[in-house]
């Protein structure tokens, strides 16, 4: 009955090709989406910690996803064992992936041997977000850390991720900095592994 | 094969430990325990009883540092065809146990001790220690038992000695090997082993043997100079061992060599590990590992790669190891001895545990387990079963007793070595299954293992829990078949425990937290807000922002509110059982548990048909103050008491594996974050309430006032300090007021007392129509009680002492000086009825005709004349002729299947408050005759509005009501309006003040009383006529006849108020006069009749005006004043322009007399002209008017009538 | 191809999200138990040798007796396990590769549990046809 | 009409574009959210299409504000826009128009891709979901915004073995438009 | 100084939702500007009442002598306006730039709620360039 359109049969995800990561949509499509994830939870908790965590729920699933997606697609089926080499997947494959562009910056902490830091000038998911002020340093980049918490829990990394503002001197601007702080099984493992 | 061989195993001295004669077995062990105590002597001590006889062999030992190694055999071991092998498989001493309390002949029982140390031929040293000997025992005790050593009685010196006594045997070993070493040098002793061929030897091979021999030897002294804690003598033996052995192609005894020769070198590091070292090691135990392939000499092959493994065992170098143990296990498959293969997997087991691999562990385990269960015997089933319960933690299926009890030293091994490896499984990201309930094919398999085992094992308990796990955790994929099976496996089981037995691992039925129901309202705990006085309006709770982007979901769940209960008070629980499984579930008796508090718990017992769920209540009684979590429930059922803890049936709703025991079973949804904590209050007071004679409903009849008493009883164990009252709920108008003062005045109500409070009620709109037609006969008690909320609620806030703080966990809670108040609400059932309605209400007015007469009725007759009703009905105005009487008249139907009666009073306003108080105060109700309306009757009540005339009014009224006469219009509109607006509401205020001061009270059949609420009918009935009632006419004029026959001429001006308080006295006086004079009002013909005209000037300002006089006959011509006509009256007195000024509010009497000539009736008429109205029309009417002349006002009164009677 | 061959995916918690038994071995319950219970234990091999290389393919980690286990471990640690008899390294190696892809397409399901079991019938028939192709 | 066929694709070429998985797998991270959130499939389905509706009203504006289109002379015209430039626009997919009623007050969106399904599947227990009811909502919303009330929903679904993802949608009522707007000028 | 005195954000209900001084002259008060805000909004409907010819959409350029008014109304009603220097050129394109800042900036923000006053500070960034910017366009012209 229908006039236009070739009529395409329903095929299984497992008979589907992967895709090339070719495919865009726009930014404001994706921008809504997100502002809709961010409210919506707002409705579903009490307090700031609350709607972090769920939306770094949302992006672990998808840090999940995109770690084995991408070791695959990208990497060759190379899988990354030692910490900086899964650092650097993050802090580049990932990132490029993702938001289209390396992270500007991957540092270690200074003080702490476990601490990582992942910058960003402006995160894209916080390219239109102002936040209120009554929201205290909450950040939607929490939505990334939990990406980032995502593709280090399944790379078997278990780390806390969390994002934070850091302002920067002669920026109106804050950049995002997502802090990662590494279980000490890693740590002890990377020793191990030597 | 040996169990637990390990490189350092070649140092070890080994020692029978035997029982003698008749030991308890408690005993055994404990002295058992005591000699394990002495595993390693220090060379040191054991100097103490060396004596060196000759010069010793072991010219490297260290004294100081070095120390034997024993290992003892408890029970004995069979001797070794290895013996001469390897020097630590000899049985080297003997140490015989006897407890001789229970041992009665030493003699005989030394004996045994002797015969049993036959079995071991290679034994040096035999010692057969006597514990607690009687004295008896020591004397009859004689020399010729060398061996036997009798303990001084006392305990902690049988440990010094013992001490002693093993360091003695220790140097006594020491000096046996010495000898040993020194007679086997020369000499060199026949060492064989099984794999030397017996066969004759042809003379080359003889010549071989003996060439091997010396190796043979070499390496002999090498294993006792071991054994002797001298490795580095040891080591020199070895290597010429060595050599000797590679030459004569001796390979077995060269790899033992080397195997010496490597424990020597681990043993001199004194056990400390590094990478060289084990470097070393391994290299020169691969090569043993191959002499003795080379050899095939399978066990030592397979115990030297165990050795090599365990010496190893590291995570770093886990894959040498595993290596290793793999290998071993694939040459096992060639094993013949069975023994040999259970203690190779056991063995595996045990290294893999020790790095930390359980699951492998647990895989070789239950390999064992197998092996073991092949050997159909109790006692390999109950190993087998050991073993099994192993594995169960790495298979995750662990029965929860093994938490806590970890008897085993395979489990040890486990668990010490577990930390690093769990942490690895940490943390998933939230959004995975978390790890349970998979690999069910396994869990099951194990677990129906255990099952097996343990019924062959005759461990009921331990079957039992087994079938408990396997039907808990694994019932989706158990056919309803073998689910029976389990069931009967579970109740055979339990037949074979002891009633009431318990254990850790839950069966069915699936319990959870449904919820904590609402304690009933009354019951409810009110959260005290210090500081505030009304402590119980909560302070609202704000979110963590002033501007809060978070709608909060809001606890619409009672479940996520606190709970609160209260020491000493019964308690509800609400719990969902669910019974998945394909038989029937017969719980024998199911009660809440709980923790970190106590409480008693109600058992109930219940039986859940195959496939269903059900929620359940269960009680209890909270015991102590604090906080306590509900966590699950003790169940006794298949005849073994449980406990099910709520979480774990959460597990399992999140659990993938297993689908929700509660959802397959279509059992509700609940959300799992019930658990919630508990906060147990101490003892409150608890106030119960009742309404003090009848049943709860009261039905009032509308207007009704009634008291009605409701007493407080305080039903709790603690004084209520502190209470209050409100009202809330709809209808609160019915309720006057409350006793607020007499509770407070009851405070403190101790436990047990009571007090009464009254509420006084009066009775407002009907609250339900309905009732009325319902009630017809049918009686009021009928109306449904209660459940509407339309009835006024009495709350009461009400709270106990400030409890003293004894436990910290209340403190904790909450503040400690203030615990919770209480709530107590009790709905007042008020149902009002219509009593009676109210029809209409007018106003009715009657013209009574003016008669003159001696005397004017006057205003104040009513109190005088108080005897007659009637008359003081209507209180007369002297000065109207004829009588406006305006009645207002009500008319009420009753609509009640009772009578009512009706009495109307009338409230005299301010002025006669006072005399009101005077006389008994009934003077009100007893004014007017009460009417009486009999059911589904109507009746009128008549009300005279005479009484309520103003006393006077401003000239503006005056002229008003003049203007209204004459139809005159000459006011400004504003002055009128300023005055009308002001007159109006004057005129409200009285009409207000008349309609309050008049109120219908009844009485109904059913002794109640009450007031009708008519005010605003009568109101609206008196506005319409507001004017007439209320407002006397400006100018009144009244006749009277003289008191005196004398007439009077002239005026006398006197305030009216004189007049009527004079009034009484004088006409008193006046009767009797009349009353002898016989005829009263009649005026007899041709006689001078003197008559007094008064006017009344009702306005406030004095009026001047002049009077005339006229007087018709019945034709209505004027009988006066035309002078030429023949006159019918004469007259003496001014009858015109009759000057006068009247006070205000003041009265003339103007007096003249006439004389009628005929008799007959007659009219009376005075008039009045006001000279200059315009004073009197207020200041500016003449600016309004400035030219018009002042034109005079007429006014006249009302007809008097005169009979005139003809002289007789 | 393989007489046995037991194939199993085990989650990155340990747990089995998908198995079949393909060869041509008439299936015998004892015996999948045991298949089973071997690769379980493999787990404690494979969980060290996974750090060892940063190829996916970690080839045969385990033995038992002549039962062998390869072993394929994906960048988000899940584990495709193969239980078999036969040293046919290539096969197997394509085997897992591409059932690491159908995995992917899976797991990419927003709609699908990480570590939850798999239900898909397509994935399965997919499975065991890859199977009969390469073992 | 829109004079040339493919008028989405110079807006498309001209606005901002992230790669599709994130949006993609961020939608199903916002799903699966739903669906633990709110157990049952209707009331996730209710629930994406109030999403939808949310950002409707909101995107609405930057889709008058990026892509310059003439204000719609009448419904079919907008039916058109939204299908060839706005889907395109935003989704970078191109829909087409059907199944007209005969007043012109109703018609199919057909879209026989769409990002948001790559890699999805329907399990058992999320049968009678619609995936991709946000667009119903987005759709409902952004109308309502310049005055038309309407009605969208899903009639096809290639998840559920459908051939094209069909959204029917019905004008309600047309407030009509007392502030006509030129874009152009 | 500024080419642009001031910008108002008004939504589709007449309420004044955004207010911005850029000239040092002319501020106001935040009731001035509410109430002028809603006088405008009644205006731009009365201007298009006022129209002889159908299709007239409302006032889009106001000159004064001292200084111009521009507005622009967007499809869903709600209406930026500015007040520039008389013959300031380039404005309505500067107005349809200040609307995609709204579309991005405001409307993207999960923080803000539509209709509601516009407390977005990248919006307030954003619009200072984007009027910065264009001063200077607007000088070169």
């Amino acid at each position: 009955m229908i006039g236009v359109g070739r009529t395409k049969q329903h095929v299984n995800v497992v008979d589907r090709p992967l895709g090339k990561g070719k495919v865009e949509v726009s930014l404001s499509a994706f921008s809504f989406l997100f502002s809709e994830l961010v409210q919506y939870s707002q409705t579903r908790v009490d307090n700031i910690a609350e709607l972090e965590r769920r939306l770094e729920d949302a992006g672990a699933g998808v840090g999940l996803r995109t770690l084995e997606l991408l070791c695959h697609r990208e990497k060759g089926n190379r899988r990354e064992t030692r910490l900086l080499g899964i650092l650097s997947f993050v802090h580049s494959t990932v990132w490029k992936c993702l938001f289209g562009k390396v992270a500007d910056s991957l540092e270690k902490g200074t003080e702490h041997e476990d601490e990582y830091m992942i910058s960003e000038k402006e995160l894209l998911v916080n390219r239109f977000i102002s936040v209120p002020k009554d929201m205290g340093a909450f950040n939607c980049g929490a939505f990334v850390a939990g990406v980032v918490k995502g593709v280090l829990d399944g790379a078997g990394f278990p780390a806390r991720v969390t994002a934070h503002f850091v302002a920067v001197e002669g920026q109106a601007r804050p950049r995002t900095t997502i802090l990662i702080k590494f279980a000490e099984e890693v740590l002890q493992r990377e020793a191990r592994l030597g | 094969m040996e169990p637990e061989a390990s490189i350092e195993s070649a140092r070890m001295i080994r020692v029978a430990v035997v029982a003698v004669g008749n030991i308890p077995s408690a005993q055994l062990r404990d002295y058992v325990a005591l000699v394990l105590r002495h595993r390693v002597v220090s060379l040191e001590c054991a100097r103490l009883f060396y004596k060196e006889h000759q010069k010793s062999p072991f010219a490297q030992q260290s004294w100081d540092t070095g120390s034997l190694c024993f290992k003892f055999l408890v029970g004995g071991a069979p001797r070794s065809p290895w013996e001469d092998f390897q020097a630590n498989r000899k049985c080297l001493g003997v140490i015989g146990l006897m407890h001789c309390p229970t041992t009665p002949d030493i003699g005989a029982a030394y004996d045994h001790f002797m015969a049993i140390c036959r079995a071991y031929p290679s034994a040096q040293e035999k010692r057969c220690f006597a514990l607690y000997p009687t004295d008896g025992q020591v004397e009859l005790d004689e020399k010729k038992r060398q061996h036997l050593v009798m303990f001084p009685p006392d305990r902690q010196m049988l440990e010094y000695h013992l001490q002693t006594l093993m360091q003695d045997f220790a140097a006594s070993l020491l000096m046996a090997f010495e000898s040993w070493v020194l007679h086997a040098e020369p000499v060199g002793a026949i060492l064989t082993t099984p794999l030397d061929s017996q066969a004759s030897l042809n003379s080359e091979e003889v010549s071989k043997a003996k060439k091997r021999r010396l190796g043979r030897v070499q390496k002999t002294i090498g294993d006792y100079c071991l054994l002797a804690g001298s490795p580095v003598d040891a080591n020199a033996h070895y290597s010429t061992a060595i050599d000797l052995a590679r030459l004569t192609g001796d390979l077995l005894w060269h790899a033992g060599a080397i195997e010496g020769s490597v424990s020597a070198l681990v043993v001199d590091r004194g056990g400390l590990k590094d990478p060289q070292l084990e470097e070393e090691v391994r290299y020169r135990y691969l090569e043993v590992i191959q002499l003795y392939h080379r050899k095939t000499a399978l066990s030592f092959e397979l115990e030297a790669t165990l050795k090599l493994a365990r010496f190893l065992c590291r995570k770093e170098l886990a894959g040498q190891v595993v290596e290793l143990l793999m290998g071993a296990v694939e040459g096992s498959k060639t094993l013949m001895d069975a023994s040999d293969r259970l203690v190779l997997n056991v063995e595996v087991a045990r290294i893999f545990g020790a790095l930390g691999y359980e699951r492998k562990a647990a895989f070789y385990a239950r390999q064992v387990a197998q092996l073991y269960q092949q050997q159909d015997s109790c006692w390999a089933a109950m190993s087998a079963l050991q073993v099994l319960t192993l594995t169960a933690k790495s298979y995750r299926i662990q029965s929860k007793a093994a938490f806590s009890a970890r008897t085993n030293t395979l489990m040890e091994l486990l668990h010490e070595k577990d930390e690093p490896s769990r942490d690895s499984r940490g943390q998933y990201s939230s959004l995975e299954v978390g790890a349970d309930g998979q690999w069910s094919t396994l869990q099951m398999d194990i677990l129906g293992d255990m099952l097996a085992a343990a019924v062959r094992a005759g461990d009921p308990l331990s079957a039992w829990s087994a079938a408990a796990r396997l039907v808990r955790g694994h019932y989706p994929l158990i056919t309803p078949s073998a689910q029976f099976g389990l069931a009967t496996a579970l109740v055979t089981a339990a037949e074979r425990l002891p009633p009431g037995t318990r254990c850790s691992d839950p069966a069915l039925p699936f319990v959870r937290l449904h919820s904590y129901p609402r304690l009933p309202p009354e019951l409810e705990v009110v959260k005290r807000f210090p500081g505030k006085k009304e402590w119980w309006v909560g302070a609202s709770s704000v979110g963590p922002f002033i501007y809060t982007p978070f709608t909060s979901k809001g606890n619409e769940s009672e479940n996520s509110a606190e709970v609160i209960w209260v020491v000493g008070e019964p308690v509800q629980v609400l719990v969902d059982l669910s019974n998945p499984c394909a038989f029937e579930v017969y719980v024998e008796s199911i009660c809440l548990s709980v923790e970190s508090g106590e409480i008693e718990a109600f058992p109930v017992s219940v039986v859940l048909p195959p496939n269903t769920s059900q929620v359940l209540s269960l009680s209890g009684l909270p015991l102590s103050v604090g906080s306590l979590v509900v966590r699950g429930c003790i169940v006794q059922c298949f005849g073994v008491v449980t406990e099910h803890l709520f979480e774990e049936a959460g597990e399992l709703v999140s659990g993938v594996a297993i689908s929700d025991p509660f959802r397959s079973v279509g059992g509700p949804r609940v959300s799992q974050s019930v658990a919630a904590v508990v906060e147990v209050m101490p003892p409150l007071p608890l106030l119960v309430a009742e309404v003090v004679g009848g049943e709860g409903a009261v039905v009032l009849y509308e207007g009704e006032i009634r008291e009605m008493h409701i007493r407080l009883a305080n039903a709790g164990v603690v004084p209520v300090l502190e209470a209050t009252m409100t009202l809330t709920g709809k209808h609160k108008e019915h309720v006057l007021s409350l006793g607020h003062d007499i509770l407070t005045a009851a405070l403190p109500l101790f436990p047990g007392a009571s007090v009464v409070v009254p509420v006084k009620l009066k009775a407002g709109q009907p609250t339900t129509e309905v009732e009325v037609v319902g009630s017809k006969g049918a009686g009021v008690n009928n109306v449904k009680p209660a459940k509407d909320p339309a009835c006024p609620m009495l709350v009461i806030y009400y709270a106990g002492p400030p409890m003293e703080t004894r436990d910290m966990k209340t403190k904790a809670v909450i503040s400690p000086s203030l615990p919770p108040g209480r709530r107590l609400a009790l709905p007042l059932q008020l149902h009002v009825l219509r009593g009676l309605y109210l029809q209409q209400a007018r106003l009715l007015s009657m013209e009574v005709p003016a008669q003159i007469s001696r005397y004017l009725p006057d205003p104040g007759a009513c109190k005088s004349e108080a005897t007659s009703p009637t008359s003081t009905l209507v209180k007369i105005d002297p000065y109207r002729g004829s009588w406006g009487l305006l009645l207002l008249e009500l008319e009420l139907w009753n609509a009640t299947d009772v009578l009512f009666e009706i009495t109307v009073t009338v409230n005299k306003g301010k002025e006669s408050v006072d005399e009101e108080l005077a006389d008994d105060g009934m003077v009100n109700d007893s004014l007017y005759p009460s009417t009486r309306i009999d059911q589904n009757h109507s009746a009128r009540v008549l009300i005279p509005l005479e009484r309520f005339k103003l006393p006077g009014l401003e000239k503006a009224f005056l002229a008003r009501s003049l203007a209204k006469k004459y139809g005159l219009t000459k006011h400004d509109s504003k002055a009128r309006e300023s005055s009308e607006r002001q007159a109006k509401s004057e005129l409200n205020a009285t009409i207000e003040e008349l309609s309050s001061r008049i109120s219908v009270k009844w009485h109904s059949g059913r002794n109640s009383a009450g007031e009708l609420p008519i005010k605003d009918a009568i109101r609206e009935a008196l506005q319409a006529s507001a004017i007439e009632i209320l407002l006397p006419d400006p100018l009144t004029f009244g006749f009277r006849l003289a008191r005196d026959c004398r007439p009077s001429y002239g005026d006398k001006v006197k305030l009216s108020e004189d007049a009527v308080d004079e009034q009484p006295k004088s006409e008193d006086s006046e009767h009797v006069t009349v009353t002898n004079q016989g005829n009263n009002d009649s005026i007899v013909a041709q006689e001078l009749t003197p008559i007094e005209m008064l006017v009344r000037n009702n306005t406030r300002e004095a009026v001047t005006m002049s009077l005339s006089v006229t007087c018709r006959d019945v034709t209505g011509a004027s009988c006066l004043g035309s002078s030429g006509a023949k006159a019918t009256v004469l007259w003496a007195g001014a009858l015109n322009g009759v000057d006068v000024e009247v006070p205000a509010l003041g009265e003339v009497v103007h007096g003249f007399a006439l004389c009628f000539l005929v008799p007959g009736q007659y009219t009376l008429l005075g008039a009045a002209v006001i000279n200059d109205p315009d004073e009197s029309l207020g200041p500016n009417s003449n600016l309004q008017y400035p030219e018009s002349e002042p034109e005079p006002l007429y006014y006249s009164g009302p007809p008097y009538t005169v009979n005139v009677t003809g002289i007789s | 191809m393989a007489s046995t061959a037991c194939f199993v995916i085990v989650g990155r918690n340990d747990c089995p999200i998908y198995e079949s038994e393909v060869g041509t071995a008439p299936k015998k319950d004892e015996a999948t138990h045991l298949h089973q219970f071997i690769l379980h234990a493999a787990l404690d091999i494979v969980q060290d040798v996974v750090w060892t290389t940063n190829g996916m393919f970690l080839k045969v980690v385990d033995k038992y007796n002549e039962l062998l286990v390869s072993v394929y471990v994906t960048a988000g640690h899940t584990r495709l396990m193969l239980l078999h008899d036969s040293r046919n390294e290539d096969g197997i190696r394509n085997f897992f590769q591409e059932v690491h892809e159908l995995y992917i397409k899976l797991l990419l399901n927003p709609l699908y549990v990480p570590g939850s079991r798999i239900t898909s019938p397509f994935f399965d028939t997919r499975v065991r046809a890859l199977a009969r192709k390469y073992l | 009409m829109p004079p040339n066929s493919r008028p989405g694709d110079a807006v498309f070429a001209n606005v901002e574009r992230v790669n599709a998985e994130l949006f993609t797998l961020t939608y199903g991270a916002i799903v699966r959210q739903l669906l633990t959130d709110f157990e049952e499939v209707d009331e996730v389905n209710k629930q994406l299409d109030t999403m939808g509706y949310n950002i409707g009203i909101r995107l609405i504006d930057d889709f008058l504000a990026k892509a310059n289109i003439t204000r719609c002379s009448d419904f079919r015209e907008t039916a058109e826009t939204i299908a060839k430039v706005g889907f395109k626009m935003f989704l970078g997919v191109t829909g087409s128009v059907a199944n007209w009623n005969a007043d012109g007050t109703e018609c199919s969106l057909i879209l026989d891709d769409n990002p948001l399904v790559d890699f999805v599947e329907l399990p058992e227990t999320c049968q009678g979901l619609y995936y991709c009811n946000i667009l119903c909502g987005v759709i409902r919303g952004a109308l309502e915004m310049v005055s038309m009330r309407t009605e969208v929903k899903f009639v096809k679904d290639i998840l559920r073995g459908d051939d094209a993802y069909e959204m029917r949608l019905k004008l309600l009522e047309q407030v009509p438009e007392e502030y006509p707007y030129k874009d152009d000028d | 100084m500024a080419s642009i005195y001031n910008l108002f954000v008004i939504n589709k209900s007449g309420g004044l939702i955004f207010y911005k001084d850029y000239g040092s002259t002319g501020r106001l008060d935040t009731n001035d500007s509410l109430r002028l805000a809603s006088l405008w909004h009644s205006m731009h409907a009365i201007s298009i009442q006022l129209s002889p010819t159908l299709g007239c959409t409302g006032i889009e350029v106001l000159e004064a002598d001292t200084f111009d008014l521009h507005c622009f109304q967007s499809l869903t009603g709600t209406k930026l306006f500015v007040a520039s220097e008389p013959g300031a050129a380039g404005v309505t394109a500067l107005l349809k730039t200040i609307y995609e800042l709204y579309a991005d900036y405001v409307l993207k923000n999960p923080f803000y709620e539509v209709e509601m006053p516009i407390r977005c500070e990248l919006f307030e960034l954003n619009l200072l360039q984007a009027i910065r910017k264009d001063k200077y366009s607007v000088g070169n012209r």
